[in-house]
């Protein structure tokens, strides 16, 4: 065992960990952020934090990891190389694993482009890649990036994304692998829609025996209505929604969508699980934490471990 | 090369309305080829500004001249015998002519005329596209001879991100997805093992992050 | 070379007899080449039909523009003599020696006086022939003001007051006491270029165009879409003056033998002038309207139609309905038209109504023209077209009688411009050898150095009768010009252009030392090359000139406010000051010529350009890849007629190996090419040791002909009862034993032509089929053949052969793309299944031979190396890609470049040796001269002002600026269009246009705005 | 004060529009005498540089007439041209010079009829423009 995280704990148990996510208020709302952990609580192993999702700023995602590490969960700090040079990133784990977060997601973020301040600089002073590399020193060489002997090791139990349906889709397991020879301890997915085109990744995963040596957990989300499923589609870039799905959810009528993306949801979930190599559930319900327990429950994941 | 665009003529204006003569001055390197202020777009912005003051009811002294480069001080001293006749200059170059020029002429205003963009390379007639960022470190032996600090909206050294999609950056559709680019070469070369060893995280001194840069050939060098 | 001592007989004419496209085409290209021509025509204007065609197929191009010229350039010629309104009585003598009696009708106008002012028209309308808005676009853009002669006609009968319509003339042109002129002409050889009528439907009663008003020929349906036609280019229905929203052409109409009185064979053009009509028509009004074309098989079989056959089908939705109505009808009260027809795959009748119907008709002899055959004594067929040589189409049974275009046959126009270069080719080969007419002598003084010389303008207002003293006082203006700063003098000058206005304009320059001249008169386009020369002959670089275009610019338009005209001519004029006062003295380009010839290519179509040329004295280099020359026709043994291929080039050959003028060089290779027009350079690999050698050449003419399509569909490959036609037809004629034994022949057209990968037709495969059918029958009459088709296209007299072979029972059977025959071998023969569309079943038949007519595709491996080496367009398909389609299709777009026979595109022996001979023809035009003059208005670059961005050569759309060793673009003056594109995208200003460099257009927009800042 | 006569270039080429001028003179087709024709070899030789030019020495209006789509003697220059006035157009919004006071159009040789429709459609708008703003700056 690497760390004290409980995500590890129960994945080298070898249980299906259950991750959810949670976006932190844009504005200094502290109850928000317990409110969300409270659906939660006793339903999922982790909560993904996010670090101003979409580039639209929010509340750090250290502070709100904190009041939900406060609440008795367990936080996944996300950290986007997008917003903070090397310097202020180490800061931040240091000092998160000082606050008792143990777990954390090195992404690089979506570009400032999307958000609310385009006009903002994109910092990328250093990739996802270097990210884990440099998490994974400072835990393990106990190094700082820069060279320099660090007292204190934060024992994180590092994550990073992985999106199996973005482009060129042969560079995909490839670039999983260049993570976990970086560092990675465990996997991420973009959400699964298109559950063919995973499974056809996951094939190219376990031919080079990747799926053993981090672990992977794979994304899903229930659609609120059509109108996501297509935003999903058109908008969200990497998003890899089939139009069945689309056809599916524009067969019934709209109060009975938000219902009917909660059964694609499990379905997806409940065929997954028959994937070798899927070693849990990241289950993205977009403001929409209180029917995380309903998916998890129906997809037979409940009651979670104790471990 | 440096590639720029005319700023607007608001800015412009805004610049030499204090002024009755101005010279307006243009570059015949880098900022002539990608058609920002050669002598044509000199002429053009002569007439521009002429006719915008008119309007506004003020008339200046516009006097037009191009230099074979502005970022030369040998270049600039042609301007020293009518330099008197203007009280301020509007500069054509990027901002390297721009600031030779406020060396060189210490008690006139200079104020550019055009953005500087990036350094680039003309894709065709009309269109030029940013291919270096000045780094000062370079990769493109490893990454296939495409450049992903200039070329990669989010300057990813290890792969792309989730967001292409089709040979597109999520940015804009407009552009391609440098890393796919990258790999397709690198498959054409047969060199896909380039991708596997991680770059490490950069060292940004020599891109810069140390302070203005400055290259000394000493056997040059007087 | 060509010896010029020679003593001159009288005789050194050559007649053509006809000025349309083709007459145009053959007198130009014998004047151009320094030999005399007398063009004789019976209209009072030259032009013939194409002046009444609206847009040409394929680019849909205005024909004026390009017509123009010729027409310009046919007037400045002092090589030809034009009698207008003349006609030929009679030919008597041998070749060499003809004498021609012609009449001229009166015209009642003295040409040299008539300045085409237009006052007699004006006043007289009903007796003047000048009928603007009849002959749509042809008399208001063409027949005025670029006519040639540049006159009107007077129609006397119908003139009630003669002295009045004499004194209406400013210029005392109208002479009433004109009378018909007899006269005889000597000439060598006679060139036949009357033309074609069209055919007359209107004794079809079934088709109604007698009748029907809304049921109009295709001639007249392009009048009605011309922009300048009666509607002003509305298509109108000419019933109710309503715009039709469906029409529908027919197609055959006094061809193919179908109606009464029509011709047996096919009329060649129709097709794809159908084809044009629709798709102008749906370009036009694209949704609102609906086209449908009635035919029997789209004979769309020349370079690149193919494609146009399917935009029209895929891009306009044209709608195709093979079908032969038979008839139109319109019932009592409704003004629809209605057709009843059959589709060919059922015997349903359907009936569909019509908005607008267009009656595709055919080309048929005049009366006109067979009187004029009789007269010539040449042999008409029973189609009454000329009898012509089996090898050259141009040649008629009367030695030094020459035809060409409709008259020879019915054709198009590219092929109508082939064979008028052809005959003249002919007919200038008959001329006494080296027999070259010495060039006029013009006393040009020495140019006048004017740099440094204080300017003085002479500005000369023409009054050009009352076209613009009629509506402004010219001496008021030319006083108040006077005033202006540079000029030394301004006068009124009556008609400029008249010869005294012309000698006294040259005698002021001298005498008051004038150093720029500017004329108020009329067009630049038509007359600036006039005074040009002027100005010249009195001692001033000719660019010293401009004209201001006071007439078409401001009297003629603005008639009816005098004052307005006045100012605007008096602006007009000093724009022209301002300008010329920047003028600059221009040298013309020129370059020596180097009179050798590089032909590469030795098939039929090299040997016969090679032969013609060495023939004139001319030393001709012929480079052919292989070791042998014959190309691909020795493969061939006998044409359709019957006539025999093998002893033709046999004797060719023989006669090309022999020829003290031409230097036969096998195995070559060519490797590299440099220098322009009339200096080439061209370098080769020679014989098995590939031998490096270099040819200095003026001209090239390319001749690397085309390959059989390499196909191997159908079990080609594998079966041994399936083979080309090429094959077949070497069985038939050395192995007739074989074809004793067949039954079953079955034969598949299209095989690797027009398909996706290769969408063009090949042209010559209907053809062969019906020879090779034939054939065989004519071997075995009991075989049972199956032509497998999806269009024939045996246009012209092929048709007739098509008759002959329905006749004898070969069994025609049309297949559709969407489903090919299919083939099976079954052990020496071979299965070929197809649906038969009639019986809409399918049928087996076990074929002895399966003959596939695979085409011809071009010679990709080497044209393409070619066409990089010499800088040569191809199409899409490889083939060499003429100047233009229409009008130049034997120049290459690279001045110095000619193209023969199938490398230009796929066509039959007689059609190759016609352009191989029209090659000669346009050859001589080039060698004729000592030097090219390539005009002043070329790019400059400033090298000191260059940033070499680049940019101009981009820019150029012929690629001519380079970045030269010293880092600076250059523009070669030869090779530079003058279009100044690159001058308008230079961003350092580098560039100027000669004629037209900033400056001058600056001081124009100036003076524009005088008044404004003043 | 006097009635607002404009005064509007217009750059022809010689081988479409500056024909399709000297055939509107001989089918005699009036248009208003505002316009004064440029003659270029190609639309496609007009230099944005030219075009801004006149606006400064006070025009009013300024057309570039070229050849028919496809029809360019010199393969491509029309459409050039008509890429190059899109650009002049928004520079002259720019300067604050109405963009509609230039203006692409295009005709054959043959179109003497379009020529003067097109001189009286243009010279129509430009006089309800009123004075180009230069104008009226210079001449106060």
């Amino acid at each position: 065992m690497k760390t004290e995280s409980k995500l590890e704990k129960i994945l080298a148990a070898g249980h299906l960990a259950v991750t959810s996510e949670c976006g932190p208020p844009r504005g200094a709302l502290p109850d928000q952020v317990r409110e969300k952990a409270a659906y939660l609580k006793g339903v999922v192993d982790a909560i993904n934090v996010t670090d101003n999702q979409t580039a639209m700023v929010r509340m750090s995602s250290l502070a709100a990891s904190t009041i939900i590490k406060q609440e008795g969960l367990n936080p996944v700090l996300q950290v986007v190389s997008r917003d903070r040079n090397r310097l202020a990133i180490q800061a931040d784990i240091i000092g998160a694993y000082a606050l008792g977060i143990d777990t954390m997601l090195c992404l690089s973020g979506d570009h400032t482009k999307f958000g609310d301040h385009p006009m903002a600089m994109n910092v990328h002073d250093i990739d996802s890649m270097q990210m884990i590399q440099m998490v994974r020193d400072m835990r393990d060489k106990e190094i700082f990036q820069g060279g320099a002997k660090l007292k204190g090791a934060p024992k994180m139990f590092i994550g990073a994304a992985a999106n199996p349906f973005a482009d060129p889709f042969e560079l995909r397991v490839l670039r999983l692998e260049k993570k976990i020879n970086a560092g990675v301890d465990f996997i991420q997915t973009q959400c699964i829609f298109n559950v063919e085109k995973f499974e056809r990744w996951m094939e190219g995963v376990r031919a080079r025996g990747l799926h053993k040596k981090c672990y992977i957990l794979a994304g899903v989300t229930p659609c609120k209505s059509l109108g996501a499923a297509r935003y999903m589609s058109n908008r969200v870039p990497g998003m890899d929604v089939p139009k069945d799905i689309i056809e599916r959810m524009s067969s019934v009528p709209k109060e009975k969508q938000a219902d009917e993306g909660v059964d694609i949801c499990i379905e997806t979930i409940k065929r997954l699980k028959k994937v070798e190599g899927v070693a849990g559930f990241h289950i993205m319900a977009i403001e929409w934490e209180e029917k995380v327990e309903e998916i998890c429950e129906r997809a037979g994941l409940l009651p979670r471990p104790q471990i | 090369m440096i590639t720029a665009e005319r700023k607007p003529l608001e800015e412009l204006i805004d610049y030499v309305k204090p002024f009755k003569r101005i010279l307006l001055l243009g570059c015949n390197e880098c900022v002539t080829v990608c058609a920002a202020g050669g002598r044509k777009e000199v002429g053009l912005l002569a007439s521009g500004l002429q006719m915008a003051l008119l309007k506004s009811g003020s008339n200046i002294e516009i006097k037009q001249h191009t230099l074979e480069r502005q970022c030369d001080p040998e270049y600039v001293e042609e301007l020293v015998p009518m330099i008197d006749g203007s009280e301020a200059i509007l500069s054509m170059a990027c901002g390297c002519g721009v600031q030779q020029l406020a060396t060189r002429f210490k008690d006139k205003p200079v104020f550019p005329a055009l953005n500087t963009q990036f350094m680039g390379a003309s894709e065709r007639q009309g269109v030029w596209a940013e291919r270096c960022q000045g780094c000062g470190d370079c990769v493109l032996g490893i990454t296939g001879g495409i450049c992903p600090i200039a070329r990669c909206a989010k300057q990813l050294m290890n792969g792309p991100c989730g967001g292409s999609t089709g040979g597109k950056c999520e940015v804009s559709e407009d552009v391609d997805c440098v890393w796919q680019l990258i790999w397709d070469r690198l498959k054409s070369l047969g060199q896909e093992d380039r991708y596997v060893d991680i770059m490490p995280a950069k060292d940004w001194r020599s891109g810069g992050g140390s302070g203005p840069r400055k290259i000394i050939r000493e056997d040059l060098a007087e | 070379m060509q010896n010029t001592n020679r003593p001159q007989t009288n005789n050194d004419k050559v007649l053509v007899v006809g000025g349309g496209l083709g007459g145009i085409r053959t007198a130009l290209d014998l004047a151009e080449a320094e030999k005399n021509v007398v063009l004789v025509d019976n209209d009072y204007t030259i032009g013939g039909l194409m002046t009444q065609l609206d847009r040409t197929f394929p680019t849909n191009n205005c024909d004026l523009c390009t017509l123009a010229p010729h027409l310009s350039e046919s007037g400045r010629q002092e090589y030809i003599e034009l009698m207008s309104m003349t006609s030929v009585r009679s030919i008597t003598g041998e070749k060499g020696n003809f004498t021609v009696s012609v009449r001229t009708e009166p015209r009642y106008i003295n040409e040299d006086k008539c300045t085409a002012c237009g006052a007699c028209h004006e006043q007289f309308p009903e007796c003047v022939r000048f009928t603007p808005g009849l002959d749509h676009r042809a008399p208001t853009c063409m027949r005025y003001p670029q006519a040639i002669p540049q006159a009107y006609s007077i129609d006397l009968d119908k003139c009630e007051d003669i002295e009045a319509l004499v004194n209406c003339c400013p210029a005392g042109a109208i002479n009433p006491d004109d009378m018909a002129i007899n006269r005889e002409i000597k000439c060598v050889s006679v060139v036949l270029s009357p033309g074609a009528d069209l055919f007359d439907p209107s004794k079809l009663d079934y088709l109604g165009y007698s009748t029907l008003p809304d049921v109009v020929t295709s001639l007249e349906y392009e009048r009605i879409l011309s922009a300048s036609g009666p509607t002003n280019g509305k298509l109108l229905r000419p019933s109710n003056g309503t715009q039709p929203k469906k029409v529908a052409w027919i197609q055959c109409i006094g061809s193919r033998g179908i109606q009464k009185g029509a011709g047996s064979y096919c009329s060649n053009a129709c097709c794809m002038f159908a084809l044009k009509e629709a798709i102008v028509t749906k370009e036009r009004f694209q949704e609102d309207i609906e086209t449908t074309i009635f035919y029997m098989d789209m004979r769309t079989f020349g370079k690149d139609y193919e494609l146009y056959l399917e935009r029209a089908k895929d891009d306009y939705g044209v709608r195709f309905l093979r079908s032969r109505p038979h008839s139109i009808l319109q019932q009592l009260g409704s003004d629809a038209l209605t057709i009843t027809y059959t589709k060919d795959d059922s015997t349903e009748q359907h009936i569909e109504d019509f908005d607008m119907i267009v009656l595709s008709t055919g080309f048929k002899t005049s009366e006109q023209s067979r009187q004029l055959a009789l007269n010539a004594g040449i042999e008409l067929n029973d189609s009454h077209f000329p009898v012509t040589d089996g090898f050259n189409p141009v040649a008629t049974t009367k030695p030094g009688i020459y035809v060409a275009g409709t008259f020879e046959s019915p054709k198009d126009i590219p092929d109508t411009m082939v064979q008028a270069s052809a005959a003249a080719c002919m007919a200038g080969s008959d001329l006494p050898a080296g027999k070259k007419t010495a060039r006029k002598e013009n006393n040009i003084t020495t140019e006048r150095d004017v740099s440094g010389e204080e300017l003085k303008v002479g500005v000369f207002i023409c009054d050009c009768g009352d076209n613009i003293g009629g509506v402004i006082d010219v001496d008021t203006l030319a006083k108040r010009i006077q005033d202006l700063d540079n000029v030394a003098i301004a006068i009124s000058e009556g008609h400029g252009c008249s010869r005294v206005s012309m000698e006294h304009i040259r005698k002021t320059i001298e005498e008051e030392n004038l150093n720029r001249v500017v004329i108020g008169a009329c067009s630049p386009r038509t007359h600036l090359s006039k005074f040009q020369e002027l100005i010249r002959k009195a001692g001033l670089n000719k660019y010293l000139v401009e004209i201001a275009n006071i007439r078409d610019q401001a009297t003629w338009v603005h008639s009816n406010q005098p004052e307005n005209a006045t100012s605007k001519a008096y602006d007009l004029i000093k724009m022209a000051i301002a300008s010329v006062t920047k003028a600059q003295p221009l040298v013309d380009q020129s370059l020596p010529i180097n009179k050798n010839i590089l032909v590469v290519g030795g098939g039929i179509s090299g040997m016969t350009s090679a032969l013609r040329l060495a023939d004139q004295g001319f030393q001709v280099y012929l480079a052919e890849k292989s070791d042998t020359l014959g190309g691909v026709a020795k493969n061939i043994f006998k044409t359709l007629e019957g006539d025999n291929v093998q002893t033709f080039i046999a004797d060719l050959t023989n006669k090309v190996e022999n020829h003290e003028y031409i230097q036969v060089i096998t195995r070559a290779i060519i490797v590299d090419h440099s220098g322009m027009p009339g200096m080439f350079k061209t370098g080769m690999q020679v014989g098995p040791q590939m031998f490096y050698r270099q040819i200095e050449h003026g001209v090239t003419v390319l001749a690397t002909g085309a390959i059989p399509n390499p196909t191997k569909e159908y079990a080609l490959e594998s079966c041994n009862a399936v083979m080309t036609q090429l094959e077949t037809q070497k069985v038939v004629n050395q192995t007739p034993d074989i074809v004793k034994k067949w039954d079953n022949v079955v034969m598949i057209q299209c095989v690797g032509s027009r398909i996706p990968d290769n969408p063009n037709c090949s042209r010559i495969c209907c053809q062969t089929a019906i020879k090779n059918s034939l054939a065989i029958l004519e071997i075995n009459p009991d075989a049972r053949i199956f032509v497998l088709y999806r269009d024939m296209r045996t246009y012209g007299f092929q048709e007739e052969y098509y008759q002959k072979a329905r006749e004898k029972g070969v069994i025609f059977v049309r297949y559709s793309k969407d489903s090919p025959p299919s083939v099976n071998p079954a052990g020496n023969q071979v299965e070929v299944t197809f649906t038969d569309v009639i019986l809409g079943q399918k049928v087996t038949v076990t074929a002895d031979n399966l003959c596939l007519s695979t085409g011809l595709v071009a010679d990709n491996d080497s044209s393409e190396e070619l066409a990089m080496i010499f800088k040569l367009p191809r199409t899409a398909d490889g083939y060499f890609l003429e100047d233009h389609v229409k009008l130049r299709p034997v120049d290459m777009p690279v001045p110095g470049f000619f193209v023969a026979g199938t490398a230009h595109s796929p066509k039959l022996i007689k059609e190759s040796i016609s352009q191989a001979n029209a090659v000669a023809a346009r050859a001589q035009t080039m060698l004729a001269r000592d030097s090219i003059n390539l005009g002043a208005a070329a790019a400059r670059v400033d090298s000191k002002l260059c940033a070499s961005c680049l940019i101009c050569v981009r820019a150029c759309p012929f690629d001519v600026p380079f970045i030269n060793a010293d880092g600076y673009s250059e523009i070669d003056p030869a090779k530079c269009h003058g279009c100044g594109m690159c001058v308008s995208e230079c961003p350092a200003k580098a560039i100027q246009l000669m004629q037209f460099e900033d400056d001058k257009i600056l001081a124009q927009l100036e003076e524009i705005f005088d008044k404004v800042n003043a | 004060m006097k009635k607002f006569e404009p005064v509007i270039v217009a750059f022809c080429c010689h081988y479409c529009a500056y024909t399709a001028a000297d055939m509107a003179g001989s089918q005699r087709l009036p248009y208003p005498a505002n316009v004064k024709i440029i003659r270029v070899p190609c639309s496609g030789k007009v230099d944005a540089l030219h075009i801004i030019k006149a606006f400064e020495n006070g025009a009013d209006g300024v057309y570039v007439a070229g050849c028919l789509e496809g029809d360019c003697h010199f393969k491509n220059g029309n459409e050039k041209a008509a890429r190059r006035i899109d650009y002049v157009k928004k520079y002259l919004e720019e300067i604050g010079i109405e963009s509609e006071r230039l203006t692409m159009v295009t005709m054959s040789a043959g179109m003497g009829y379009r020529f003067a429709q097109t001189a009286t459609e243009i010279t129509e708008k430009i006089r309800k423009l009123g004075p180009s703003p230069i104008k009226t700056a210079i001449t106060q």
